[in-house]
């Protein structure tokens, strides 16, 4: 299935805005993470703890199971106010 | 008279919730807040760019958010608001972009029959907004661009609430 | 630009303190609080003459005071503050005289570095001057006039800070 | 001595705005309230508990000795705000 990755603030700097990527049928969160850290070297911080994702615009955690079309954004912890 | 950004009185309280560049109007925003015959207290917040930050001379910041997303989360969070406190209508206005010294980032403003509700609901949105809404902040100054970090103080604010 | 009540800004930080018969500008109040460049938060709180109390439905509001002392009362309210709290600039507005349902009784604003401070600061400006400013405030309506009692909330509002 | 008395909100409305009272040397603001109260019915109210009493516009507590020439103002709880 087809999932549209999106990154934001320094991960965006670092990695680009967004990439696609093709995921294997019912691929967890996790998974996705740990075939976008397989990417190379800047890539591997989105396993870090402190790093956060929404799928579809909703925060969720690894355990998410994901359906074709989704959009998940992976982005540092909120600094705004 | 002023056009109200809160839609007819008559009506249910309102909600404003507004992601933008351009900068925004405190006094019409507080005119609107004031016009609810319910209302005997009006609670705002007001979040500007500050010269200093953490020993940094600061030039500017730039906001940067993730549309849709974050308009999404401002909603939940007024929503629990309105859900913990009687609270009347609810305004929060947040700019993205490049922002300057002095200039104004983020308004929270809230009208209530009573000042602690309007108080708690004020403080609870700001909490949230600052660990729940997805805005990232970087700081140019002249050691040159920096993302910040979340700061240990936000957290904990936030989960006084809890 | 419009004259801003905070005289010089080069000068420590300032305080404004009135009471009047005339309505206040909550837009030009919070315009000279928002001046300060090392203000990071602005909080304002603004009191208005509700259509129910108790219950009653309310024509208006006569509010009377006791001068030269109430000026005082709020000077030493707002000292306490800046003692408690790392806040710059203070302004407590208060009316006296004749109100009308809807308007503007009382206005607090404080600007601080961080909002934690504004917002404790101007809760606690608010809670002191309900019980220790002599303001006396005496309702008007269908069924008469009546002084109105201190409210026990209030009281106990008051003294959480101590 | 000559003391000057205000009063203020429902005290004013039912007692009048201001009195002149003689005191003896010395004398403190219960003394006075005493003195007062004495004058009939609706005075006595200053004797209530909740009444609250200011020298020279700071409040003060029943001990305080008054000085010629003081301003000494009653009044009900405030309720300003």
């Amino acid at each position: 299935m087809k999932i549209n990755v999106r990154l934001f603030a320094r991960l965006r700097e670092q990695l680009g805005d967004s990439v696609q990527c093709e995921c294997p049928e019912g691929a967890t969160v996790a998974a996705l993470t740990d075939q976008l850290a397989s990417r190379g070297d800047n890539w591997a911080q989105l396993k870090s703890q402190e790093i956060l994702c929404a799928v579809n615009q909703q925060q969720v955690s690894g355990e998410h199971r994901l359906a074709d079309n989704d959009e998940v954004a992976f982005f540092p912890p909120v600094t705004g106010g | 008279m002023m056009k109200s950004p809160f839609s007819p009185r008559s009506q249910a309280d309102s909600r404003v919730i507004s992601v933008q560049k351009e900068d925004f109007d405190v006094a019409a925003l507080y005119q609107a807040l004031q016009q609810n015959p319910s209302s005997g207290a009006v609670v705002t917040f007001t979040g500007l760019v500050r010269d200093l930050n953490l020993g940094t001379a600061v030039n500017a910041l730039f906001i940067e958010h993730y549309p849709g997303m974050t308009e999404r989360a401002l909603s939940d969070i007024v929503e629990q608001a309105k859900q913990r406190w009687p609270i009347n209508d609810v305004a929060v206005v947040h700019r993205v972009g490049r922002l300057e010294v002095n200039q104004q980032i983020v308004f929270v403003g809230v009208n209530s029959a009573h000042r602690q509700a309007a108080f708690d609901a004020c403080e609870f949105i700001m909490d949230y907004l600052k660990t729940s809404a997805p805005f990232w902040k970087k700081e140019l100054s002249d050691q040159g661009e920096q993302w910040l970090e979340q700061r240990e103080s936000d957290r904990v604010a936030s989960k006084r609430w809890s």
